[in-house]
């Protein structure tokens, strides 16, 4: 019983210390001081990536590349950890992004709760996609939907939230409960819960097909794969803006990667199954979500329906699994969704907050009393689509070059599917640029004066959607780490 | 077939019927309460499916046996939540009928 | 190590499972539902005693029968007024609930019967002593739980954060 | 020899047509009027020189040898084909160049007397400039696309000059009439030369025109349907040139073309541009020589042409018209002319080459008198229709004389040009066979009827009231009439044979005393029908005119020519091809890419329900779609 | 730093400095200077090639640069000119100079117009000098989405739905395109040192025939949607018709030969066997659309729709000459590119500013402009004139290299489609003389048109610009000829078994 393994998980040892100081600094400071929550959890956010990222190569211990501890239960490599940093990124942005949002009145008593909950889902994503048994993955599963459940009934007196947080739950132990099943079947089939064990015995059954299946059921569910997306748009609608934005861009981008690794390391002797039971999945992903997409007025919904369709794209990356730029393109399209969406949700967000319109039809003639706003919206709007030169058309790019590289002709046609799907998408993200910046409008939205958070938050996502594709060594810090 | 499978079907088959009387429960049942009951009756049903499985088939190590542990802690914190919301919901409309989720939808 | 007796007793907590977890999900009644799914609880108990989980069984018994079923029984209680203990389910919802679970069932029996299971070891494992179940719960080697142990403490923690920030009045 | 100067031919008018272009604004009308005439007396004072050059040159063997004065590349399409642009200088081009240079000359002098005045007389000034650019390069082209270049450039001189006043619907459409139609025909030429030069591999006229049968050999063995490849060429060349000399059926723009400026009709639509496609087919004389078929295509085509108009030509009463139809009419004693020739030897068959030019040439003359004397007709009645006019030969005593001369040549009365020339295009179409010397004899014949007949109905007859009495032109229009008037006179004695020729060996002329004497008695007997018709006012045009009402009827229309084509265009082509498409590209193509979002549309409308916001619902599409896609799987992979 | 990096470095400066601008005056000057030194960095890139050349420098493509972009993908930036994409350069410029005078006093927003078309210029520009293929694409990209902004927001008419479909459908064969692009990159070496530059993968030669098979139809019609191919027109109608003066300009002079180029690029470049095996397939549609487009020219009574369906016909040729695949052929279409880029921009111009003024583009609603605004009509004669082909003017010299070249195939099939094409001369002859007739010739229909003025200049300057653009090229064709042929020739030989 050797417990100095602990200090082997930098990443997860140095997170939880930012949620214990937090949740000191929270529950022993006064009002007075614990204005400064919002800035203290981004800097202290910031610094455990800086840790992250720079941390191996000051020698701070923690982060060895290709750490396997607790018996293979966890193991901790160099693309893992690149994508906790994405991952921490993209909390970083929320968190800027919930800094004016937690100084409302209503939400003043509850903020301290709100960066603990939401580091601690994160928390469970670290596990998630460090875990190499299905327990611990199981667990790093939960922690990141439970709590998850009572960020989204956040703001609980709020008409919509409590639905959203009841649909949520009930769907997030539905599903786990047909993923634990699943992997009951695993476990009886191959008699172990690591991934290497069952990668060495796993056959193709029924039973092992049934499972993986319902392993993916259970996935699918956090990525909102069709058919198990449907809670998305309600969910997203309800919870707060910045919970929602959170949802459907990390915990997203954590259910891809650990649903990567699960399936090329665990069930890499099935992979027969579960890839061609995704490839159905993906193709009805990515249509199904946009053809949802077309009709929404709420542009929260809207995003959800939109964010359904990109989890398919995502879901391309892993399709890829064989070659080195699956992960290295999944982890990528993460990041530039990442900023895409947050940009997106922080332009709604900010308006929504200012004048409580959701409304597509009330963006109408925006841009003539919000330029930049608009700008930043169209920006993220383009980069969804995949418009050069912004962010989105590289990732699209290279993750439709993964897909293709393996060569056969299925995946030619279903890239084909989804670049069809991209002139779909393409149209109602226009429809939102429409409203912007075509129509006329005799009472437009009033000019929005925004405070420091928000303007800092849709110029550090603008910034990277102009530049992460731009700018190659973005990419290439991922492959390497990939490799 | 060797006796001892036989009677891991019967457990595995207890277990089967009572997820999917779950899965019915969850589906059909109204009270958001009885939703919840409905859960239980699944995760417990999978519990049943590790630690049958370990005992029959891996035995050797406790695998199954501390994922159904973990599991039902797991349960109960989720219970835990569930609860503090259907609690949440009844403050705020007085009801909890899951056809009252209905507010949001295309 | 199979005993007629043993047999018998299976066969009996079996019938009682069975009947209870479908009552449970099927009875109007909501207090009874939850009465169900005690006796459903305390069944799958005896079922990890019949294989010799002893340690699990207590542990259902305490956190489930003990625990959940009593919080079932206090927000029913809450939430409930005398009138409203009754539901009824509307056919087509009834057809839908019904389909789901059959379709699943077939498909999962299907699956399990088809399966080839290698011969059982049901000996080979012996009896788990409270030793080894300590030790394993707090080891850190292979087949063994610290890490899943101290995450699964910060779950509970921040269950326990989020249940109260629900359910409080603020 | 030298002829580096005549880059100015081509140079000068071109250069005139850019300062009056881009400057005539700023010009005074007179400055403009006296500097395009001035630009066109040096070139025609430079093509005189070239001429004289030329023709004063010895022969080389008996013939006289092309000179290229220029020619440098313009274009390449391959290694082999490439446009040149150059200066060809060979007995007729040179002879076409005194023709052009002189008539346009003519017509610039009439004209600042004619469009005195005129809203855009700077405009005018400038596109005669073009139009004399255009023909010039056309006929020193030393290849068939330079031909073709300029044989646009005409086209488009041609549409603007009809289309001068272009606020009058009827000059607009009528010049819009003159390109297409011109166009269309061109497409042939274009089609001809395409084909020409792929089995050729130059576009080169003496390359393509070099004896030895350099044409043959490179053609020899392609047919299609039925005939061979060089005579599909060629006879798609000659439609190109059929329709620029308005050869039927591709003549019904030329008189419409009247609407234009007399003087215009008088230069383009007379004398010069509408001869192009005669001067086409005696520049590639030699290869028709080798299709006798397409030659006797030539041939039939000109006749029938000759007749219909000269028919026609009976009966209208706008007096340009008449004269319209009668420029058709020789034209084709042209193309006739060419048609019936046999070899390239004058003497043996060859006449005709010889007495087409030399027709041309004359032709061009008397036609331009024709219609400058028309024009101060016109000028002076302000009218085109012969029932305004009558007796004005008290008003107007040049003009009479003029045109009395003019009609006399061109009803080929000795000794005026028109019997010289006209007499030769008999004597060849007699050589080649009976049947088109009686042919031609008779159409002759009615030549001289409606000439004079028009020239009694102006002159003569009953007089029309007149608002104000009609007085004589100024002098910058009746002195280019009478110097045409004197060339008419005089140009018949010109040795023609001397100078062109179809192998460039000297010919002598002599009359053929039969035919000569044959076609005088016609052509007298003509006139004597006509004087006593129209000569003094009476009802006999009527009584005639009653007793064949059917032929009045469709000769005065044309033989509804022109109606066939309305029908092509508009109800077929426009009504049944256009139209069709159009709608069939709003409706079915963009019908379907519409159908396209309509369908995504409609359908994510129909889907919309699959999103009811019931979490029970939910789950069971999620279950069931988790258990489908496990049926699926089982059923791929198990075996 | 290359030359051809200037191309766009210099519209990006000028976006920063339209970004910066206050007032209308900045914003003019910015985007007068900036396209100024575009127009002269195009002409001093043309007299640098031909030096180059002369002084006998025969490789394929010149002033080639190559920076790794990502290095894992294979994906440089790598740029590159033989003599088609010059003249493709040296075109875009003038247009892009013109279309700013075009747009002279643009409104509303007009900062925001000049940053829009200047964003398009870039994506023109890079796109012509890429030799990548990522790069291309990408560039290629750039340039079709400023449309719909463009469009969406300055257009008229039904410009929401025109804006949105033109985007859709160019965007619908991008995405065709992108699937060709990755396919032909997977198949681009036989030895796995995968490459995206096309001079290599030309050099390869590796693709197999089965892939040269399915990867060709997809480029081809990726890139024919742009280039207006049959059946995959209609945006062009709506889009144009909808679009504003200088928009409209630069899409049909620009824009839609971006489709062509790639064509022939990327399509019939990287794959000849296909382009043989296929070619008849796509003759048959561009000589529909040549032909189609020409007939339903004839019937439209919108300024903008006859020349929206003339362009159709126009640029239908273009991708009919190239489906020739000899080098005369070839040569022609580019020059048809050039030709019709200049003469479309042209028309477009001069209807936005006849627009501008009647307030219609009806043509049963105006008449006797020439006397009106005489310049105006003038120019719009000669716009028709260089349309139908008048030599001297450039439409002609294209044509009929085109023409020639196509009739140098033997063959029944191909035979009978050039002279059907060489019909369609005719048919543009009626519709363009049908335009002039009834709006400049003949009497004034409106008496409210009596009070218009004619140019101003600006307007001239933009449409004199392009006028002598269009002789230039129609009077001394022998050096764009030479410019072309020389490159154009080592494409056709690739494809000429």
């Amino acid at each position: 019983m050797s417990y100095s393994e602990f200090l082997g998980m930098g990443a997860e040892l140095s997170l939880m210390a930012v949620i214990i100081l937090l949740f000191i600094y929270d529950t022993f400071t006064s009002s007075k001081v614990g204005k400064y929550l919002p800035i203290t959890a981004i800097l202290l956010l910031g610094i455990q990536t800086l840790y992250l990222a720079f941390g191996n190569s000051l020698g701070l211990g923690g982060l060895n590349d290709d750490t396997s501890l607790f018996g293979g239960m966890y193991v901790s490599t160099n693309i893992s950890n690149v994508a906790k940093i994405i991952l921490n990124i993209g909390t970083i942005l929320v968190f800027t992004q919930a800094a004016s949002w937690v100084k409302e009145d209503d939400m003043k008593i509850r903020r301290g709760e709100y960066y603990v909950l939401t580091l601690i889902t994160l928390l469970g994503m670290y596990f998630m996609m460090s875990a190499q048994n299905f327990l611990l993955f199981f667990i790093g599963l939960e922690t990141a939907s439970l709590p998850m459940t009572a960020l989204v009934a956040i703001e609980k007196y709020k008409e919509n939230s409590y639905e959203a947080a009841a649909k949520y739950l009930f769907f997030a132990v539905f599903s786990s409960a047909l993923m634990l099943l699943g992997l009951s079947y695993i476990y009886g089939a191959t008699g172990t819960l690591y991934y290497t064990g069952i990668a060495s015995e796993l056959t193709v059954t029924p039973l092992t097909i049934v499972a993986i299946v319902l392993f993916l059921a259970g996935m699918g569910f956090k990525l909102s794969l069709v058919p198990f997306h449907l809670w998305t748009a309600d969910v997203y609608q309800g919870a707060p803006t910045v919970v929602t934005s959170y949802l459907s861009v990390i915990s997203k981008g954590a259910a891809a990667y650990a649903l990567m690794v699960a399936l090329t390391t665990a069930f890499g002797s099935g992979s027969e199954v579960w890839f061609n039971v995704l490839y159905i999945v993906i193709a009805l992903t990515i249509t199904i979500g946009n053809l949802f997409a077309i009709r929404q007025q709420n542009i929260k919904r809207f995003l959800a329906f939109s964010s359904v369709s990109q989890a398919g794209y995502i879901m391309l990356g892993v399709m890829s699994y064989e070659n080195g730029f699956g992960d290295a393109s999944l982890l990528y399209y993460v990041l530039v969704y990442i900023f895409s969406n947050i940009a997106a949700f922080a332009v709604a967000g900010a308006i929504e907050r200012a004048s409580g319109k959701l409304n597509i039809n009330d963006y109408d003639g925006l841009y003539k009393t919000n330029p930049k706003l608009s700008v930043a919206m169209m920006l993220a709007m383009f980069s969804l689509a995949g418009i050069p030169p912004f962010a989105g058309f590289f990732s699209k790019f290279f993750i439709f070059y993964s897909a293709i590289e393996t060569g056969t002709i299925p995946m030619y046609v279903l890239v084909f599917i989804a670049l069809l799907n991209t002139i779909i998408s393409l149209y109602y993200y226009l429809l939102v640029v429409k409203a912007m910046f075509l129509k006329d409008n005799e009472t437009p939205i009033a000019t929005i004066k925004s405070d420091g958070y928000t303007k800092a938050v849709v110029f550090v996502t603008a910034l990277g959607i102009i530049l992460l594709g731009l700018v190659s060594c973005v990419y290439d810090y991922i492959y390497n780490a990939a490799i | 077939m060797d006796n001892n499978l036989t009677t891991m079907y019967i457990y595995l088959a207890i277990s089967g019927i009572m997820f999917f009387a779950g899965v019915y429960g969850f589906i059909a049942r109204r009270n958001m309460l009885a939703i919840l009951i409905s859960l239980e009756l699944m995760l417990n049903a999978v519990d049943i499916n590790f630690a049958v499985f370990n005992r029959y088939m891996h035995p050797t190590v406790l695998e199954g046996y501390f994922f159904t542990l973990f599991a039902i802690a797991i349960a109960a914190a989720e219970t835990a939540i569930a609860i503090a919301i259907i609690i949440n919901i009844y403050r705020n409309i007085k009801n909890i009928k899951s056809d009252s989720l209905d507010k949001m939808k295309n | 190590m199979e005993t007629i007796g043993s047999q018998v007793i299976l066969y009996i907590i079996a019938a009682v499972m069975v009947i209870f977890s479908v009552m449970a999900v099927t009875t109007k009644h909501l207090l009874r539902s939850a009465t169900y799914l005690l006796f459903v609880l305390f069944g799958t108990a005896a079922l990890y005693f019949q294989l010799e989980y002893e340690f699990l069984g207590a542990v259902q018994v305490a956190v489930y029968a003990g625990g959940i079923v009593v919080l079932f029984v206090f927000s029913i209680l809450l939430t409930q007024g005398l009138g409203q203990n009754k539901e009824k389910i509307k056919v087509r919802k009834l057809l839908l609930a019904l389909s789901a679970a059959i379709i699943g069932a077939i498909v999962c029996g299907y699956s399990l019967l088809t399966h080839i299971f290698p011969n059982s070891k049901y000996d080979m494992g012996g009896e788990i002593t409270m030793e080894r179940v300590g030790e394993d719960l707090l080891g850190s080697g292979q087949y063994q739980y610290v890490l899943p142990f101290e995450l699964i403490s910060v779950l509970l923690l921040a269950c326990i954060i989020g249940g109260i920030m629900i359910a409080r009045k603020r | 020899m030298d002829y580096s100067y005549s880059i100015l031919i081509l140079a000068l008018p071109l250069f005139m047509f850019l300062t009056l272009a881009l400057g005539g604004n700023k010009m005074s009308q007179k400055f403009a009027g006296i500097l395009g005439t001035a630009g066109l007396l040096t070139i025609a004072v430079l093509s005189y020189m070239v001429a004289f050059q030329y023709f004063g040159m010895d022969r080389v063997d008996g013939v006289r040898d092309a000179e290229i004065a220029y020619n440098f590349e313009w274009l390449s399409f391959t290694d082999k084909l490439t446009i040149n642009l150059g200066i060809l200088l060979d007995p007729i081009s040179v002879m076409m160049l005194v023709v052009i240079t002189t008539v346009s000359l003519m017509v610039h002098i009439y004209s600042m007397g004619y469009m005195h005045g005129e809203r855009g007389f700077q405009r005018y000034y400038a596109f005669l400039s073009l139009f004399t650019f255009s023909m010039l390069g056309l006929v020193v082209a030393t290849n068939i696309f330079q031909m073709y270049i300029f044989w646009e450039l005409v086209g488009v001189s041609s549409y603007l000059l009809i289309g001068f006043y272009y606020t009058k619907p009827s000059a607009v459409s009528a010049s819009k009439k003159a390109f297409i139609v011109t166009r269309f025909a061109d497409l042939g030429f274009l089609i001809g030369i395409l084909l020409l030069s792929f089995y050729t591999e130059t576009f080169s006229f003496d390359q393509l025109t070099a004896e030895g049968g350099f044409f043959l050999t490179s053609t020899s063995g392609a047919t299609f349907l039925g005939c061979s490849v060089a005579s599909w060429a060629m006879a798609l060349i000659f439609m190109g040139g059929a329709g620029k000399s308005a050869m039927f059926p591709l003549h019904i723009w030329l008189p419409d073309a009247m609407e234009g400026p007399t003087p215009v009709s008088a230069l383009i639509h007379a004398a010069t541009m509408v001869v192009a496609g005669v001067y086409l087919v005696a520049r590639l004389f030699p290869v028709y020589l080798s299709v006798p078929e397409v030659l006797d295509l030539i041939t039939w085509v000109g006749a029938i042409t000759a007749l219909y108009a000269a028919i026609v030509a009976c009966v209208q009463s706008d007096i340009k018209r008449v004269l319209a139809f009668s420029t058709i009419s020789q034209i084709a004693f042209m193309i006739v002319a060419l048609g019936v020739c046999t070899s390239m030897v004058p003497s043996e068959g060859g006449l005709g080459y010889m007495a087409s030019m030399f027709h041309l040439f004359t032709h061009a003359m008397f036609k331009a008198l024709l219609f400058l004397g028309a024009g101060a007709v016109i000028h002076a009645v302000h009218s085109n229709e012969m029932s305004h006019m009558g007796g004005l030969r008290k008003y107007l005593p040049i003009t009479h004389i003029t045109f009395l001369i003019a009609c006399l040549a061109i009803a080929g009365i000795p000794p005026f040009s028109g019997f010289f020339s006209k007499d030769e295009i008999l004597a060849a179409a007699f050589n080649k066979s009976m049947f088109w010397g009686v042919w031609m004899t008779v159409v002759a014949a009615i030549t001289a009827f409606y000439m004079f007949r028009l020239y009694f109905g102006i002159f003569w007859g009953k007089e029309a009231k007149h608002e104000h009495t009609p007085h004589e032109s100024p002098a910058t229009m009746t002195i280019p009439l009478i110097i045409l008037a004197i060339v008419t006179c005089v140009a018949g004695f010109i040795p023609f044979g001397e100078f062109v020729t179809s192998n460039g060996e000297a010919y002598h002329i002599h009359l053929d005393m039969t035919v000569a004497v044959t076609s005088v008695v016609c052509a007298v007997v003509a006139i004597a029908l006509a004087t006593w018709l129209f000569a003094k006012p009476n009802p006999k045009p009527e009584k005639m005119q009653a007793a064949l009402p059917n032929l009045h009827k469709w000769a005065y229309n044309r033989f509804y020519m022109d109606n066939v084509y309305q029908f092509i265009t508009h109800k077929i082509i426009f009504a049944c091809i256009s139209k069709p498409i159009a709608w069939f590209d709003r409706h079915i193509i963009d019908g379907t890419m519409d159908m396209f979002a309509t369908v995504t549309n409609s359908v994510a409308e129909k889907i919309k329900g699959f999103q009811s916001g019931k979490l029970q619902m939910y789950v069971w599409i999620y279950i069931v779609g988790a258990m489908i896609l496990a049926v699926a799987a089982i059923y791929t992979f198990v075996k | 730093m290359s030359i051809l990096s200037i191309f766009v470095i210099i519209p990006i400066l000028m976006l920063g400095g339209l970004f910066l601008s206050r007032n209308m005056k900045q914003i003019r000057t910015v985007a007068t200077i900036g396209s100024a030194l575009q127009l002269i960095a195009a002409i001093v890139l043309v007299v640098l090639f031909c030096g180059e050349r002369s002084a006998g420098n025969t490789a394929e493509m010149l002033f080639m640069v190559d920076h790794v972009w990502f290095q894992a993908l294979n994906i440089h930036y790598a740029v590159g000119v033989d003599g088609v994409s010059v003249a493709m350069i040296l075109l875009s410029a003038i247009i892009v100079f013109a279309g700013v005078f075009a747009s002279w006093k643009i409104e509303p927003l007009p900062k925001e117009f000049f940053m829009w078309l200047i964003l398009l210029s870039i994506g023109v520009y890079g796109f012509f000098i890429s030799i990548d293929l990522f790069t291309m694409f990408m560039f290629y990209e750039v340039a079709l989405i400023p449309m719909y902004l463009l469009i969406g927001i300055w257009g008229s008419g039904k410009k929401y739905y025109s804006a949105m479909k033109l985007t859709l459908m160019l965007m619908g064969g991008s995405a065709l395109l992108l699937l060709g692009i990755l396919g032909i990159y997977f198949h681009s070496a036989t030895d796995g040192n995968l490459t995206m530059n096309i001079l290599e993968i030309a050099k390869n030669d590796a693709i197999p025939h089965f892939w040269q098979n399915i990867l060709f139809p997809l480029t081809f019609v990726g890139f024919g949607v742009l280039g207006a191919m049959f059946p995959f027109h209609t945006w062009s109608p709506d889009g144009h018709a909808s679009a504003p003066t200088a928009v409209s300009m630069l899409h049909a002079g620009v824009l839609m030969k971006l489709g062509g180029y790639g064509c022939f690029r990327v399509a019939m470049y990287l794959m000849p066997y296909a382009t043989q095996e296929l070619s008849w397939i796509f003759l048959i549609l561009t000589g529909i659309s040549v032909f189609y487009g020409a007939y339903s020219a004839c019937v439209q009574t919108d300024l903008k729709y006859i020349n929206a369906y003339s362009s159709v016909s126009h640029c239908g040729l273009v991708l009919f000459a190239l489906l020739m695949w000899n080098t005369t052929a070839m040569t022609g279409a580019i020059m048809q590119m050039l030709s019709h880029g200049l003469m479309t921009a042209l028309f477009f111009a001069l209807i936005g500013m006849i627009y501008g003024r009647t307030h219609t583009r009806d043509i049963r609603e105006m008449g006797g402009l020439m006397k009106i605004m005489p310049f105006l009509s003038v120019c719009y004669v000669i716009a028709g004139l260089a349309s139908l082909g008048l030599p001297g003017l450039s439409g002609f010299v294209a044509e009929m290299t085109i023409f020639v070249g196509s009739f140098d195939h033997t063959d029944t099939f191909r035979r009978v489609f050039t002279i059907l094409a060489c019909t369609s001369i005719v048919i543009t002859a009626v519709y363009i003389l049908r335009v002039v007739g009834k709006i400049l010739y003949g009497p004034v229909q409106d008496q409210h048109h009596l009070k218009l003025t004619d140019a101003v200049w600006y307007e001239k300057f933009s449409t004199i610009v392009l006028i002598i653009a269009v002789a230039g090229i129609g009077i001394f064709p022998l050096w764009v000829s030479d410019l072309i042929r020389e490159s154009i020739q080592v494409i056709s030989e690739r494809i000429i078994p």
